[in-house]
Formats: structure tokens, sequence, C-alpha cells
């Protein structure tokens, strides 16, 4: 077995290898070569993550956790923070998710971006993306953990303004670099402040300082500390108020959104939270603006996207309403649910991201659901996976989807924390995802074929169809590891796996124990009128827009006013603009202006004038004769000399 | 100093052998001029000089007289001083260079060492190296001072190729001085001495109907050495300084009479030195084929029933004729390929200098180098 | 005594003062020669004056680090002449003369 | 006076006398030769100072390579007589004068003033008593021993210094030349 230093070491740096050996011949358009390095690259790192996960599992429960240090990176006074990282029950996922998609999408990426030119530099973006995500998840700081979370900041920018000759998407990744910097801010305060409370910035030890009593108020140190964290959080993964830029990000190629905008990067908040589990458990205040604001995100989100055309629009605001159902799991406590939903959610999402560009790749880089229709003979891989995830995502039993968000559903409600308004919007969100998803089916795969006599569709080749199929097998069984008790018990004794690996990390809410499990009727009851729910709605859509295709439009009618508010997205990013950003131009403006070139800049124009005079009587030394200079060289050695003999 | 000795009488004995030997060199040159005219007559099938005495030998008398009764000619452009110098400095490098050479076995009294050599440095190579290296300011001050084009053309030709062909030559001689682990010429004699002895790789090779010469174990230094010192003497077929049909005559065209003379004697010096190296480095100096100094000296005493004194002399004697046949056979060859060998043009001088014998001798030492670290630390 | 001491016994600061003389030689050369070549000759001075002092401090001092250094010396002298008479011969190729002053201009 | 003294002050007015009129001579040959000559003289003074190797390679690299160089330059370009030899300019060449005779004065000053007693003669002596071989020797451990790093970075800079001053004289034709 191989020492598990070495294994670390390997799965860092074998992507970092691929970058350099990438990066190095950025020029090149051979797509082989390339995304062979990268992929190869990925799949070592996914073989080391494979043999860690499997020496954690060797370890008993008290003490899993394998740690590093390679070098200690800086020491200020009180603040010493190594290049070390962990793998531990939590981390373990997480590397075994990137790694794991990460080399499926790789292995896409290799026939989807043949034809492109760029595709060197594409692959090696992907491997620092897939390097800078490692840090992030393995870090065993906060700061350690920031230089990934600012890398993948990075990635993502150069990714989504790949095709940065199009001036529409270099501002789109423009918008997302510029929208996380927000949120970056505020996680460097967060980290301040929790810095200022408990003199630290290791995870480990942050969890093991961390208070045992629950703190109320508002303006606590943990309370603001875990506040700045999330906000930076939002930035990261999208939720309100910054969740603008993900839908923008689409701009990038579609691997890129399965990989970055959905499976890994995005759902760095919700694993930064889960890290901190203790910390932000003793902070009430906090969990309940993260549960407000997933629960409002994940419905809102998804009222915008019953009302998109572009098939990664659709499929970009379902991610931010799936991130915000994590954030709603997180903050009620149900950290386990979260940590689940984002895994079940990265096979699925991945699958129907992949599936999109699968189906783009088809069409001829057409993505206007419009022009699709009764893809399904044309494409019928495609459509059985996509099918997959769609069964997944809206909640259809036994899938993947269905196990993670009817926990969190069940704990949004029963947990001490949770609230019935809380499962209230997170059904009604479940009952548009049902709806939106459904649409999406039907106007892309189903129904009469409204594709251009020009375009002829066809199935994606094998690199393609080969990731698509692995993520829709791990659709299907992905959530069978976390199967919740009343159903387990009732099939037989299945225990949940889940909750078994990740209890020694996860935090109870303090007075959570004497409630869970009792109501299994109620359990039982929620369960299926979500399940109740979501088919009504998928049912619904089927027939407004299969069985008749032109009801929907009547309906667009009938409720035009509420229509034009969510197909304008609320007006969220014109309102951002007027409040927000043109008055903050303005100032700047007026700030040069008045501030800049009338003041400072005319008192340094002064100071340099009077330095150019002085400089005008000097400059009689200075004129190029070399041997004036060894003069004032000579003479400088004889003043210096004499005046340390004379002393 | 162990040049020049410590005490007034070691002093005064070096000073004496000093002179003794440059006048040796000096008096040699008129027979090696003799030598080659007769022998490019023998070569090119004609009598030679043969008038003037018995085989001509008077000859050289009569051409020492010409010389000095020619007129003592200045050209109108060149420089004087410089003029006058060139031809005295190119005697001095030869001549002191030659000095290190050991050319018999020491002569050993109770109280004294005399050494059969000017004086004995024990950085002998480098030495000589550094001396010999001297001489192309001779050329480039007779060039210059001559006031005229064809002998700057020749003195900046030969100094160039000296300079050049000074790098293969040192490099030539670093297997040499890694074989035998010292820059002392005595003691790279002593250890050529007796028969074919060596160890390496754990083993002993030994064979006794060979000599212990540097040519068995140096083949390409000593092939590159050899070539090399042609060039350094500006002879055939390296003269490319006094090449007739482009030159006139290199950077002697102005001399003549006596100050002409005097390069003669320094070109030949350098061809002694050349011949002396060559002997002390690949050929076992002074030492007798298959004999070490020792055995020739027990078999003197054992034979004639001398006393040890007279044996010693005896001994002496004979390792300095051992000395001065294959000296000789050196000069001969250095004659015989002047007028058998045609002249290089200069690129084709300049490339096999720079691109051939320069590598050559490189990868020489490093495969000398490698062979004597394996040899002595790993065995088969 | 002393005057005699002081011609016939050599000791160290004997060669340190003939060092300096011949470096401030050097550095009269630099200051005050125009010709580029004569220049860079006028710096080999100065070099080896300071060459000499390296050897004579290793040998009074006992220690052979002084010699490594001079070997150090003399190779960056070479490699600087080599360079020097490169510069000087592209400026006598443009000028056909090596004063020092057409370096003055560090244009063209 | 011994051998050594009367060596010493002969080889130092050599030097001395040379290297006037190295910085003296009007016409640049007369400099180079004069140098030349200083170089000898100076590898001479390793010889007093039983540094036998490095006067064979002062005598090698300086006199024989270097100074070659120099002079062959020097006859190349055909500069016979200097109109201006020295620097114009009364009072800067009265400072620089100044400036050299107080730097002289005050090393000189200094080294007879400040070390008047003799150095000590350490006892762990590797070069005073051990013979000349062993110096080579010690010389060569320490240079490829100790100081291997600064000697294979010398070579690095050989290399380089010989390319770029290729590339600095390079000029079209030559002997060289194809077409």
């Amino acid at each position: 077995m191989l020492n598990h230093e070495l294994l670390i070491a390997i799965l860092l740096l074998s992507p970092l290898l691929g970058f350099f050996i990438n990066g190095i011949r950025f020029r090149s358009s051979n797509y082989l070569i390339a995304g062979a390095v990268a992929t190869v690259a990925v799949g070592i790192s996914f073989v080391s993550a494979v043999l860690l996960f499997l020496q954690l599992v060797d370890l008993s429960p008290e003490n899993r956790r394998l740690a590093v240090s390679f070098f200690e990176w800086m020491a200020i006074d009180k603040l010493r923070v190594n290049a070390g990282f962990v793998v531990d029950q939590i981390s373990g996922i997480m590397i075994l998710i990137i790694t794991g998609v990460g080399t499926l999408i790789h292995l896409f990426s290799v026939g989807y971006m043949h034809h492109d030119k760029g595709v060197t530099k594409y692959f090696a973006y992907l491997n620092l993306f897939i390097f800078n995500m490692l840090i992030l998840v393995l870090g065993d700081s906060l700061l350690t953990m920031f230089v990934g979370w600012e890398g993948v900041g990075l990635c993502s920018y150069l990714l989504i303004g790949f095709w940065f000759s199009d001036s529409a998407k270099a501002a789109a990744g423009m918008k997302a670099f510029i929208t996380n910097r927000i949120g970056d801010a505020a996680f460097i305060l967060g980290m301040f402040i929790l810095f200022f409370t408990f003199g630290t910035l290791n995870i480990h030890e942050l969890n093991g300082l961390a208070p045992t009593l629950v703190e109320s108020s508002w303006l606590g140190a943990v309370t603001l500390g875990t506040l700045m964290l999330f906000i930076g959080a939002t930035g990261k993964s999208a939720q309100i108020p910054l969740y603008v830029w993900l839908p923008d990000a689409m701009a990038g190629p579609t691997p890129v959104s399965a990989l970055i905008h959905a499976a890994t990067m995005v759902t760095a908040g919700v694993y930064m939270i889960v890290r901190l589990n203790p910390i932000f458990i003793v902070a009430p205040n906090t969990m309940m603006v993260i549960a407000i604001i997933g629960a409002a995100t994940a419905v809102l989100a998804a009222t915008i996207g019953l009302t998109q055309y572009d098939i990664k629009k659709v499929l970009a605001y379902s991610t931010v309403s799936q991130l915000g159902y994590m954030f709603l799991a997180v903050g009620v406590g149900a950290f386990g649910a979260g940590m689940f939903h984002l895994m079940t959610h990265a096979f699925f999402k991945a699958l129907m991201f992949l599936g999109s560009g699968s189906v783009i790749h088809g069409m001829h880089e057409e993505q206007d659901i419009r022009k699709m229709g009764g893809l399904k003979k044309y494409m019928p891989i495609t459509h059985f996976t996509f099918l997959l995830g769609w069964l997944a995502i809206i909640g259809i039993p036994p899938f993947a989807g269905f196990f993670s968000k009817d926990e969190i559903l069940w704990l949004a409600f029963s947990s001490p924390s949770g609230h019935w308004a809380l499962w209230a919007a997170g059904a009604l969100g479940a009952a548009l995802t049902a709806f939106y998803m459904t649409r999406l089916m039907a106007l892309t795969f189903w129904g009469k074929s409204r594709v251009d006599k020009k375009v002829h569709p066809h199935e994606s080749g094998l690199t393609m169809t080969i990731p698509l199929m692995v993520l829709g097998l791990l659709s299907i069984v992905g959530g069978w590891i976390g199967i919740p008790h009343v159903i387990g018990e009732y099939l037989g004794h299945i225990p949940n796996y889940w909750e078994h690996w990740l209890e020694p990390v996860i935090k109870k809410l303090p007075t959570s124990d004497a409630i869970v499990s009792h109501q299994t009727s109620t359990e039982w009851a929620l369960m299926g009128a979500s399940v109740l729910i979501a088919s009504i709605s998928a049912i619904t859509a089927y027939w407004m827009y299969v069985v008749r295709p032109g009801s929907s439009e009547k309906i667009k009618k009938a409720i035009r006013p509420v229509y034009e508010v969510v197909n304008n997205k609320y007006w969220v990013d014109e309102a951002y603009f007027s409040w927000i950003i043109n008055p903050l131009i303005q100032t700047s403006k007026s700030l040069w202006y008045y501030i800049d070139v009338n003041f400072i800049d005319k008192m340094t124009f002064k100071v340099a004038d009077m330095a150019m005079g002085g400089g005008s009587f000097l400059k009689v030394l200075q004129n190029g004769n070399m041997q004036q200079y060894a003069m004032y060289i000579g003479v400088g050695v004889v003043v210096v000399l004499s005046f340390v003999l004379m002393r | 100093m162990t040049t020049m000795g410590s005490t007034t009488i070691e002093i005064a004995i070096n000073l004496v052998k000093t002179i003794l030997v440059f006048l040796m060199m000096v008096q040699a040159v008129p027979i090696l001029v003799w030598l080659e005219r007769r022998g490019s007559a023998f070569i090119q099938n004609r009598f030679g000089p043969n008038r003037v005495g018995p085989l001509g030998l008077v000859q050289l008398l009569a051409d020492a007289v010409k010389f000095l009764k020619k007129e003592d000619f200045v050209p109108e452009k060149g420089n004087r001083f410089l003029f006058y110098c060139a031809p005295v400095f190119a005697m001095i490098p030869g001549a002191i260079a030659y000095m290190a050479i050991p050319m018999s076995v020491p002569l050993v009294t109770e109280s004294y060492t005399f050494l059969i050599q000017g004086y004995e440095i024990n950085v002998g190579i480098v030495f000589i190296l550094g001396i010999s290296s001297l001489a192309a300011y001779t050329i480039l001050m007779a060039g210059w001072g001559s006031g005229s084009k064809f002998s700057l053309m020749g003195a900046l030709r030969a100094s160039a190729q000296i300079i050049s062909y000074e790098l293969a030559l040192g490099l030539a001689i670093v297997g040499v001085i890694l074989l035998y682990g010292t820059f002392n010429l005595a003691e790279m004699i002593q250890s050529q001495s007796g028969s074919l002895n060596f160890q390496g790789f754990g083993y002993t090779v030994a064979a006794n109907w060979l000599p212990n010469w540097g040519i068995f174990y140096q083949p390409i230094g000593a092939l590159l050495f050899f070539a090399a010192t042609f060039a350094e003497s500006n002879r055939l077929p390296f003269d490319l300084a006094e090449g007739e049909a482009e030159l006139v005559a290199g950077f002697h065209t102005e001399y003549g009479g006596f100050k002409m003379l005097m390069f003669f004697i320094g070109e030949y010096a350098h061809m002694m030195v050349a011949s002396g190296l060559m002997v002390t480095f690949f050929f076992g100096g002074y030492s007798i084929w298959n004999f070490s100094p020792e055995e020739v000296h027990s078999w003197i005493m054992n034979t004639f029933s001398v006393a040890p004194f007279t044996a010693n002399v005896l001994n002496s004697i004979i390792h300095f004729l051992s000395y001065t046949i294959k000296f000789a056979l050196f000069l001969w060859i250095f004659i015989h390929v002047r007028w058998t060998l045609p002249r290089f043009r200069y690129d084709q001088l300049m490339d096999l200098g720079w691109k051939t014998m320069l590598p050559w001798a490189l990868a020489n030492s490093i495969l000398t180098a490698a062979i004597i670290f394996i040899g002595s630390h790993f065995t088969l | 005594m002393l005057e005699t001491s002081i011609f016939t016994e050599i000791t160290l600061n004997h060669y340190l003062v003939l060092s300096a003389i011949m470096f401030s030689l050097g550095m009269a050369g630099v200051l005050l020669r125009r010709n580029l070549i004569v220049l860079l000759m006028s710096i080999e001075l100065m070099l080896n004056a300071v060459n000499i002092s390296f050897v004579a401090f290793s040998h009074y001092m006992g220690k052979i680090d002084g010699q490594v250094m001079v070997f150090f010396v003399m190779t960056i002298a070479a490699a600087e002449a080599a360079v020097g008479l490169a510069l000087a011969v592209s400026i006598f190729k443009r000028f056909k003369e090596v004063n020092i002053r057409f370096f003055e201009h560090l244009k063209g | 006076m011994t051998a050594d003294a009367f060596l010493f002050w002969f080889l130092a007015f050599v030097t001395v006398v040379s290297g006037l009129s190295v910085i003296l001579m009007v016409n640049p040959i007369y400099s180079a030769l004069s140098l030349a000559m200083t170089m000898i003289g100076v590898a001479a003074i390793f010889v007093t100072l039983n540094a036998y190797f490095l006067a064979g390679v002062q005598l090698i690299v300086y006199a024989g390579a270097v100074m070659v160089l120099f002079v062959m330059v020097l006859m190349l370009f055909d500069l016979k007589h200097e109109i201006q030899a020295f620097t114009r300019g009364r009072l800067t060449g009265a400072i620089k004068i100044a400036s050299v005779g107080i730097l002289s004065g005050l090393i000189v000053g200094a080294v007879t003033m400040g070390l008047k007693t003799p150095v000590v003669i350490t006892a762990s002596s590797d070069v005073a008593a051990a013979p000349t071989v062993d110096t080579t020797r010690a010389l060569a451990e320490n240079l490829f021993i100790k100081n291997v790093l600064g000697f294979e970075v010398l070579g690095v800079m050989l290399l380089v210094i010989a390319v770029g001053a290729v590339a600095l004289s390079r000029s079209k034709g030559g002997t060289h030349a194809r077409d």
C-alpha cells in the first residue's frame, strides 16, 4: 500500500503536471495529445483518490483522518499556516466526486472540443481547475482553502471567457469574476473575524475550539464571522443575491458548465459550511439566514427556469435552484443531507449538462429548445441517459435525486430549526423543478421535430456517450447509499451508510435527539406528498407541451403580467445596474475628475517640476563620459577610505 | 626557488648549465640546417650542398660567415625598435623551455645530485607551455615592426595559428598528466622506465617485450600532440605564415642576414622542444627500451667492475645517448614531414584545429579520466 | 637597522605595497587614457595587482583559498577581455577608431 | 641582501616600470607589449611566492592568450599614434590624478602603518611548508571539491561569453563565407 503522503502528493501534482505539459505546448491544436495528457493526469488523480479512500475506510471511524503537511507556508506571529492537506470523511467524498466526475468530463471534452483551435489551452485550464479544486477541498486551513477558492475562481473566469473573441462571452467571464470578488471579500472578512476570535485558521483546530454555548446575538463574533463566510459562499455557490453570474457563465464550453458550474466549484460554498459545521451550528441566526436564502433561491431560480428557452440556461437556473436546496439543508442543520444532495446532484446535473452538450454538438451549436423537438430518434443514447437524469432530478424513486431531496425536505420540516414554511417552499420548488424539467425534456426530445431543414442531428461519438452512460448509472444507484431509515426498515433493514459515514464529523443540533425518528407516519406522508406533487406537475407539463402543444401559449397570454416579470428574471440584473453599478460608476467618475485629476495630479506635477528643476543642475555631472563616472567612484573610494583610516 | 637553487654554488652551477644548454642548442642548429638541406635533396632526388668540405659539412661555416657579412637592413616604414627586438626575443622562449627537459639520469655524487637538464621545475609542463606561448609575441613584433603588409598578414596568421593550436596541444597532454599524476617531467620519465606493466580493474597486465612508454597508453594524445607541435613551430604542413605564393615569406619577409639566422634558431629551438617533449611524454625520455636506469646501472657495475661513481657517469652518458637517438629521430621526422606533405589552406588549418583536434583532445582527456577513475575504483 | 631590514627582509607588506602601486597605475590608466583597448589593458593591470595580493596572502597565511580566487579572477579577466575586444572591434568597424567617447551616446 | 630579496626588488622594479609604461606609452602597441612584460613579471612574482602552477597559468592565459589577442587586435586596427591619448579637461584630469595618488598613498600608508608586525604564519600551513607539487594538489582539491560550484558556473559563463563575443564581432564574409 502506498504511503498516504505520497498519494496526496500524486493526487495534487498529477493535474498540475498535466497543466504544465499542456500549458507549455498551448499553441498546439492536436486534440488527441492534449486530451490524452489531461485525461490521464486526472485519471491518475482519480486512482490515487480511490486508494486514499480505501485507506480511509480501513481506519476506525473516530480517527478517519489522513493528514499531511508538506512545508510551512507562512508564519507571522500567531498565524502559522502549513501547506497541509487533510483527507477525512467529507473531503474523501469530495475528491472522489471531483476526480471521478472530472475524469469523465475530460473524456467527454475530447470529443466535444476536438474541432476547437485552442483545445490544448482548454485542457490546460481544466487540469488547473482540478488542481485548485483539490487544494480547496483538501486544504487543512481556511487560508489554504482560500487559495483553492481563488484558484477555481480564476479557472472559472478563464473557461467562461474561453472564446474571448466574442465580447459577450468575455463579459460573462468578467461578470462571474467580479461577482465572485464581492463574495471573496466577505470570505476574507470572515476569516479575519474567526482568526481574531479563535486565534487560528486551521479547520480542525477551529472545529475543536467551537464554543459549546449557542450564540443568540446577531452581533456575536461567531455569528458575524459565519455570516461573512456565508456571503462568500453565496458568491461562489450562486445564491441570492449573488447568483446572477451563474446563468451567464453558460457562455463557456458545455463540459465546463458541467464540471465547474454544476458538479464541483459551485458546491464549494456548501462544502465549506459542512466543513465548519461545528462553528456554524453555534450561530442559529446565521443558520436561519442560510435556510431562508436557500429556500428563496430554490423557488426563485425555479420560477425563472420555467420561462427560459436556452437549454443551458434552463439547466443553469436548475443548478441555482438545487444549490438552494443544499443551503436549505445545511441551514436547518442537516449537513449530511446537504452533502448527500451535493453528491447526487453532481452526478445527475453533470449528466444533464453533458447530455445538453451532446445535443448541442449533434445540433451543430444550436441551443434554443424551440428549434429542437423529437430528437429522441436521432440520438437514442443521449435521450435515454438524459431521461435518467430527468427522473433523478424530479425525485422519482428509486433514482438518486429522490433520496437526497426527500431527506432535505423531511429535515426542513422535522429538524428543530426547521419550519413547515421551509418545507412548503421546498415542495413548491420541487413541483416547479418537475415542471420545467419535463418541459425541457418535452421540447428537446419528445413531440414533433421543429429542427431546421438544414441541420441534421446526429448521435455523438463514443468518447462522449461513455461518460453519459457512466453518469446515468450513477444517477440511478448514487442515492442507494443513503436510504432513509423508514424505507430502509420497510425493505429489510438496509442501513443508511451515508449517515454512518459522516456521523463522526457532523455535529447534531443541540436539541435534535428528542424529535427525530418518531414520526414515521408523518415522514411517509410528506414523502408521498412531495412525490405526488412532483408527478402531477410533471404530468401537467407533459400534457401542456406534448399532448396539447398550443396550450402553453394560451396560458402565457392569460397570465401576461406575471409571465413578463418571470421571463425578465425579475429584472434583477437591471436593478443591480441602476441601483448599484451605475451610481458607483458615477461616483467614481466624479472622484476621478475632481480629486484625482484636479488635485492629486496637479500636486504631483508640481513636485515633479521641482525635481526636474533640481535635476537640471545635477545633470551636468551625468554627461555619459564613463571615465568621469569612474572618477566619481575613485573619489568616493578615497573619501570613504580616508574616513575609515582617520577614525 | 627550486629553479635556481638556494646556495651560491647551486646558482652558479645552474647558470653555467643554462648557458651550456643554450650553446648546445645554438650549435645544433647549423647541423640541423645541413641535415635539412641534405635531407630535402635526398627526398627530392638531388645532391644538396656537397662541395664545401666532406659531405658539404663545412657549408655551415660558410653560411654563418655569409649571414654575418650581409647588410644590416631596416625597412624605412618599419618600427626600428621592434624590428630589432623581434629576432632577439625569438630565440628566448624555445631556449628557456628546452632547459626544463631532462636529458639523462641525474648524476649522483655523495654530496650533490647533478641534473642533466637546465633546471628542474616541479610544474614543468605548465612552465614549458607558458614559455613557449610567448613565441607569438616575437612573430607579432616582427610582423608589425617590418611595416609591410605581407609581414603583418603573416604575423597575424601565425600568431592566430599558434594560440589556436595551443588549446589542442594543452588538452592533448591532459591525458598524460592524468596518467602519471604529475607535472614533473623527471617523474614522468621515471614512471615510464622498465617494461609494460599496469594495474586496473583489479587486474595486473604485464608485457615484458614492450617498454612502459606513454605511447601505449595515450596513442590519440601522442598523435594530437605531435600534430599540434607542427602547427606551434610554424612548419610545413602548417607554415601558412610564410605561404610563399600568398605572402612572399610571411613575418620575416623583410629580414635578412644575422637577424634571419636568429629566427632560424628560434624555429629550430621550437622543433627541439617539441621533439624533446614528444620523447619525454610518450617515448620514455632518456630511458632505454625495457630497462630501468637502476638495471642499467647494476649491469655497468657488474660488466665493467668499476667504482660506483664511474658507473654513475657511464650510466648518465648511456642514457644521454639513448635520449639523443630518440630526439634525433623525431627531429628527422620533422624534417621529413616538411619535405613530403603539402601545405594546408588557412581555413582548413583552422577547421582542423578547432573542429577536429580540439574535440578529439577533449574526448581523449575525458575518456582517460573516466578509465582511470573506474579502473582504480572498480574491479571487473 | 630598520632601513636595511626593510630592504633585505621581504614580508607580506612588500607585496601589498607593490600590489597597491600597480592597482593605482591601472586606475590611473582607466581614468586618463582615451583608447578603449588601453582602458581594457589598464583593467587587466588592476586585476593583476589584486592577484598579487591574493597570492601573497595565500602564501603568508598558509591558506590555499587565495590561489583559488586568483584562478577565478584569471578566468573572469579572460572572459572580460574577450567581450571587451569584441566590443572594440564592433566600435572600430563603425567609427574607424576605438575612442572611449563613442560610448558616450548609447544610441544607434 | 639575499637572493630572495634581490629577486623581489628586481621583479617589483620590472613590474612597476612596465606598468607605468602601459599607461604612459602613446602608442597602444607599446602599451600592450609593456603589459605583456608586466604579466611575465607578475608570473615571476608568483614563483617567488611558491605559486608555481598559478605562475604557469598566468603565463599561458594572460601572457600567452589574452595579451596576444590584444596585440593582434591592435595590429589589425593599425593604430600607430593617437592624436589625443589622454582625456581632455584640466580640472577633471587633476582630480583624477589626485584621487589616484591619494588612494595609493592611503593604501600604502595603511599597509605600512597598520600591519607593522608581520602576519603570523599559522601552524596548519598548507602552502608554505609543503613541497610545490602538493601546492598544486591542494589547489586542485580546493577547486574541485570546495569550490566546485563556482568552477562549474565559471565554465558556463565562459561558454556564454564565447558565444556572446562571437555574436558581437560577427561580420559578413570572412574566411568561411560561402556565397
